[in-house]
């Protein structure tokens, strides 16, 4: 799915500018790196293409549709499309790890079969097969982390939002992951990944936008991480 | 299909998990419900009751000496609202007299001749046809003088008819009540889960999807309690009217099953309806909450 | 000290901040604790009622002919349980038949004399004494024979009785289901919160600190809804005794308001105190599973 | 404070090791870094210091103080004087960022005047001093985790825990915290940091403790990252 921003600017109440007047053109199956500095928009700018934020001003438009024209219904079946892992995982607390990848294909209402399959399949691939019974607040910060992100490329989305998904993973595992959602980027998926990861921007080198107080202030092909600023 | 069976198991998961809330909010429904149907049982005795006092509601009529007392009873059974009469003769009248006022009765037969009018009894359906009665009767040419006990008796019916209110008015507020002590409980319920309900919208859930299991588990609480309350209600009530009418064996209760039966059917349809409506209620509005965007 | 004023002002901002669910939690506590009123005053009443029917219980006792009547009284008036007495001459007798029985009463005067006893009207404090009376009044001297309209009496008592027994039992049950409902509402509340108080135990806070917040909360609300029910049934009450009074001015209604006040205080201490127990009772379990070490 | 693992081992029900036979001595005013792989058990060591887990053998004393004698009055005075970043930051979503670090003040019955004084500093330190009256759930992850470090050193704790303290901030921020830990330390306070970070771990040479597998396979004095696992 590609990605297109015009002019958007979020403000939220009395006066935090958390974007302003962003443009920005994605297209089907790129790879793009999000930096910045804490606090300069980068969850802001996601959750807008989730709809979760609406922006003040501009519009937005994914695999062409204008957000802003989605209804409610139409809403959870365009998120179905999407695979997001969230900074904070936002996983279900009350679902065991199994169950919470599950959950993805079930409300999609898939054949019991077919779901238990994929799920164990992913659950492997992200390396928590093993802890598959244990329910979030039982997992360590970094089962957490790759338990969102085999919710998030269960059912093979169109596109992949990813908001610092290594932050709690080891330089090695955080390597592993890498390599998961480059194939799934390599096998047509649009990914967009936001990141501290110097490391990671810097031996995967690929699009990076840099986000400076809500505004793009740098977007180059084949990026580094160094953060310039408004300079 | 498939949504309806996850919702199904996630309802039912729902409240296995909090099975201690989910206990309190049955024996919350179970309360209400009790006294609902209490309530019900009560107003639908003292009305019984009510009625069957009504139905010893008499009037006597005197008639005139020489009077033809069968012709006098055809002309009054022939009147409206009259339910049965009685005719009463001289010797049944002494007898009754002698029986109030004891032996002195004796002196009035010193008279000779029995100095009592004939008299018929008649009976009336409702304590208020009885002024009306009284006043179709005097037209009736037989008879001289009528008397009837009319301050006590309305006096009596009067009193139940104010508990019968009062009960209905109570029976009211705990309706009322349960409606919203459920509301409020699957509310709460929910409440605690709104963040979850956010959760599950983000990852490609609809509405409907997200608020069924919620349902389906305020739907089951409510039931619970409901039927918790039948059984209860039946045990009891039985329980009580056989000590009851060991106690008071000329008051009238209710003991028909069918009775009892078709107020639990309705305590139990009502508690399904009421819960229904209610966790409906609870989730939608966290529904349009977490389906808001920022 | 300043414990307890960042309590106040923390339980102060849980209600305000889910001022939707305080104010079911109100409503909820007002309907039950204005149930728990309603009945205790329904009982109140139907108790007043009963004794003042009661004070109308009379035996009549009729005096053997030529006994001296004053001497009569005076030996009655000595008995136990005893509690009013009235003579009746041979002339009060007659009228008294005469209003019974029509016209025809004249009958009885073909006589000359009067042949109709003299007699005394006892009236006794309860249902329950009037027998025992009996008996005593059997062993007077001048009485001859006794005359009561026992079973009638009877019958309204225990009518009444019975329901008067109801009214304590659905009083009961509405209290522990006041109880229960609060218990349930606060539990819930905190419930919503537990990972919180997890939280807040890892940085330090006691338990009693923790638990403070949530019991001024539960307090607040348990209280507020308990003073909002005392408002509206004394309003109801005296509305309600003031169209009764038109419409059964024989019945004798409390409308004290020291009764009313007493009611409204005892409620109000009644909401404050369930509140307290049950807040505490529904944090004091949160408290302790969330300091429980894994 | 000073802190001594003898014997440590925490099984988690049914069978999950997390820690196995733990012999670990730190010293009042050391600095030592916790690595080893995500699952490893880092956070699990650490909630055993204040005693929100208890391990299944062996005992812990930390400030001489036995952990398993303490009482539940005591546990409240002692974890006063601990301060801890929790890796899932742990903030009170209902309470402004200002509420959540004054809160800890407020527990020790601090004068209104002195806690907001010292609030403030805190929150001026960490650079979140802008967006002290919103709540957690309104601040950006690196926010967040500014907010839960504010608060763990605000009220000038003996022992310092800070589990995976700049997952979610820029390597610019992340320095910046940094340094402020370290002054922290230099001041006298016990460090114990558990951290991915392989750059500060190797630029700010201190004491580092691998974990592997629930076991330290590894302590050196002046350590490096690089996660050696059982080797
Ligand atoms: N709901 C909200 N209300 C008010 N301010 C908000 C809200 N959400 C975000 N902000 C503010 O908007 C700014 C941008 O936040 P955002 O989460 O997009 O940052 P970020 O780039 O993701 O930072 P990080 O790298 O720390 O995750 C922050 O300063 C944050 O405080
Ligand atoms: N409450 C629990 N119940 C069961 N297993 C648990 C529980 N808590 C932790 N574990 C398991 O113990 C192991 C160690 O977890 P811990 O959180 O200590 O890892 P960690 O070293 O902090 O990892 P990370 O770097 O990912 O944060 C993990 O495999 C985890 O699944
Ligand atoms: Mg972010
Ligand atoms: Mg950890």
């Amino acid at each position: 799915m590609d990605i297109k921003f015009s002019g958007v600017t979020k403000i939220f109440e009395p006066d935090i500018i958390a974007l302003e007047d962003i443009y920005l053109q994605v297209d089907k199956g790129e790879f793009v790196y999000l930096v910045g500095e804490t606090g300069s928009g980068k969850t802001t700018l996601m959750r807008c293409i989730t709809r979760e934020v609406v922006p003040t001003r501009g519009q937005i438009s994914v695999g062409g549709n204008l957000l802003r024209k989605i209804n409610r219904f139409d809403l959870a079946l365009f998120r179905r499309d999407i695979g997001v892992v969230f900074q904070s995982f936002l996983l279900l607390p009350n679902l065991t790890a199994f169950e919470n990848v599950a959950f993805v294909l079930e409300v999609m209402g898939l054949p019991p079969k077919e779901i238990s399959e994929r799920v164990s399949e992913v659950l492997k691939l992200v390396g928590i097969w093993r802890r598959r019974n244990l329910y979030p607040p039982q997992l360590s910060g970094g089962e957490q982390q790759r338990l969102a992100i085999a919710r998030a490329i269960v059912n093979g989305p169109s596109l992949l939002i990813a908001d610092e998904p290594t932050g709690n993973l080891d330089t090695h595992t955080a390597d592993e992951i890498m390599q998961l959602i480059l194939g799934i980027n390599a096998a047509g998926t649009t990914v967009l990944m936001a990141t501290h990861n110097q490391y990671l921007v810097d031996t995967y080198r690929h699009r990076v936008v840099e986000i400076h107080r809500g505004r793009v202030v740098r977007d180059e092909e084949q990026g580094r991480y160094e953060l310039n600023g408004g300079c | 299909m498939a949504a309806v069976r996850y919702a199904c198991r996630d309802g039912w998961r729902l409240i296995v998990r909090h099975w201690g809330m989910s206990l309190l909010t049955v024996f919350t429904a179970m309360s209400v419900f009790f006294i609902i149907g209490a309530s019900t049982l009560f107003v639908l005795n003292v009305r019984n009751i009510v009625s069957s006092l009504e139905n010893q509601l008499t009037i006597q009529a005197y008639l005139k000496p020489k009077a033809d007392i069968a012709a006098a009873e055809k002309a009054i059974k022939a009147l409206p609202y009259v339910k049965e009469t009685k005719a009463i003769t001289k010797d049944m009248a002494l007898e009754r007299l002698r029986s109030r006022i004891g032996e002195q009765a004796k002196a009035v037969m010193l008279l000779g001749e029995n100095p009592l009018p004939e008299s018929i009894e008649i009976k009336v359906r409702k304590a208020s046809e009885v002024a009306e009665t009284a006043r179709l009767l005097v037209a009736v040419p037989e008879v001289e003088d009528i008397v009837y006990a009319g301050r006590v008796a309305e006096k009596l019916t009067r009193v139940s008819g104010f508990v019968e209110k009062f009960s209905i008015v109570m029976l009211l507020v705990a309706i009322a009540a349960s409606g919203v002590v459920l509301f409020n409980t699957i509310r709460i319920s929910v409440y605690s889960r709104a963040e979850e309900i956010g959760v599950m919208m983000m990852v490609g859930a609809t509405s409907t999807y997200v608020a069924l299991p919620f349902v389906i588990q305020g739907f089951i609480l409510g039931l619970a309690g409901a039927l918790l309350a039948s059984v209860m209600l039946c045990g009891t009530y039985y329980a009580a009217v056989t000590r009851l009418k060991d106690m008071l064996p000329f008051l009238p209760f209710i003991e028909s099953t069918r009775l009892t039966g078709k107020l639990a059917f309705m305590l139990v349809c009502c508690g399904a309806t009421v819960s229904l409506i209610s966790s409906l209620m609870a989730v939608e509005k966290f529904i349009r909450k977490a389906s808001r965007p920022l």
